[in-house]
């Protein structure tokens, strides 16, 4: 089961965990990471923008990757767009598969290549306004360690 | 009319989200997008949008050489600056 | 926040990962690992022996090396023992950090040293009765990774 | 008294979870053990204990050595095979 969404509301990465695991009882195991909006630093709101012809797909298509790469039974990519507050999930990644290595690298690959590779842009409010977040050379690094 | 869509920090050089942009019976290429960026909106736009990390997307497909830019009437362009997401 | 158990019945994953990431709202994300009993291969139970003396104490051990190793808001191990059915989770494995990579390596790196260093005996009950299960070599090359 | 604790398939092959044997003034070496094993349980119990694999813990501490065995009154010695966890 592939499930890839964009998210323009606050959800609970609990409960789809909850369902996704429940959907996949056949699999040896369940990898995930939820990524959250970071407390701290000033930083009152985060703002992704996207851009809807593009994203969803390209979403879509590293998530095919991901499957062609690892043996899965399923994954699930929830991401949010718009703004949110500190403490709230921003991105959701699971992975079901017989074997354990397969689901935790395919969490792996998918975040790495979310992070420098999909249609989101970000900026940061902070007191004096808002920021643009530029990408990050460790997030270029991240990636080419797939390749 | 050809929508140009503004994404990221490109937005706020702007100071809009898309304009639109009246369609001459030539197809609007690269050249001519940065001459009508430049003159409708401004020089500093037009250099931003001509940063080498700035991609472009027609109609939600991504084009591999901005120099194949060859809008028409109805077309959708969208300018794509370094995504930071995740 | 540590919080390493040996649980004696069934549990849910899910509220247990609720609770931890809501006690890391600092962190910038959370992996997760889940084991569950896998269905079919006519597997009708699994149970897990430990030694209690030397179970819990060793699971900590794990759990600190990989603090040591990765840079960890925090880390959740909780390992079933007893009898339990198929689709049951097995293990709840779960960290906090700044950068995702701390956290995805140190549930990679909790569950490899689980499957081949932690004391428990497991076995399956089939039609034919119960089968003790042997160390599997593909575990041994897991932890092997790490050295 | 000394307990002996056996875990995974060795108790199966004891066919029970731990023995109690009576303790001596001298203390129970490796090799006493072993004969205590093939007496009081079966030669097959002292063989599977005997194999390379199976390691001792004493009163909760792993012995690093085997030989190093030397249990008192009131002791706990662990058998443990080899581990498939997780």
């Amino acid at each position: 089961m592939l499930d890839i969404r964009l998210i323009e509301g606050i959800f609970s990465p609990a409960g789809a965990l909850h369902a996704f695991t429940a959907a996949h009882g056949e699999a040896g195991g369940v990898a995930s990471f939820c990524g959250q909006v970071r407390p701290g630093g000033g930083v009152e709101a985060l703002e992704l923008t996207h851009y809807a012809p593009l994203t969803l797909a390209g979403m879509e298509d590293i998530v095919q990757k991901a499957q062609a790469r690892f043996v899965l039974d399923g994954a699930l990519a929830w991401h949010r767009v718009g703004t949110m507050m500190p403490g709230e999930p921003i991105v959701l990644l699971a992975a079901a598969a017989t074997h354990r290595r397969n689901a935790i690298d395919a969490v792996d690959f998918v975040m790495d290549h979310l992070k420098s590779a999909a249609w989101f842009w970000k900026r940061e409010k902070r007191s004096d306004g808002w920021h643009w977040i530029s990408p990050r050379e460790a997030d270029h690094e991240d990636i080419a360690r797939w390749r | 009319m050809i929508k140009v869509v503004y994404l990221g920090k490109l937005a706020d050089i702007a100071r809009e989200a898309q304009s639109d942009f009246a369609s001459t019976s030539d197809g609007l290429g690269w050249a001519g997008l940065l001459d009508l960026l430049e003159s409708h909106g401004s020089t500093e736009l037009a250099d931003a949008v001509r940063a080498d990390t700035v991609k472009l997307a027609v109609n939600g497909q991504l084009l591999a050489d901005r120099a194949l830019l060859d809008a028409r009437d109805g077309d959708e362009i969208a300018l794509l600056p370094p995504v930071s997401g995740g």
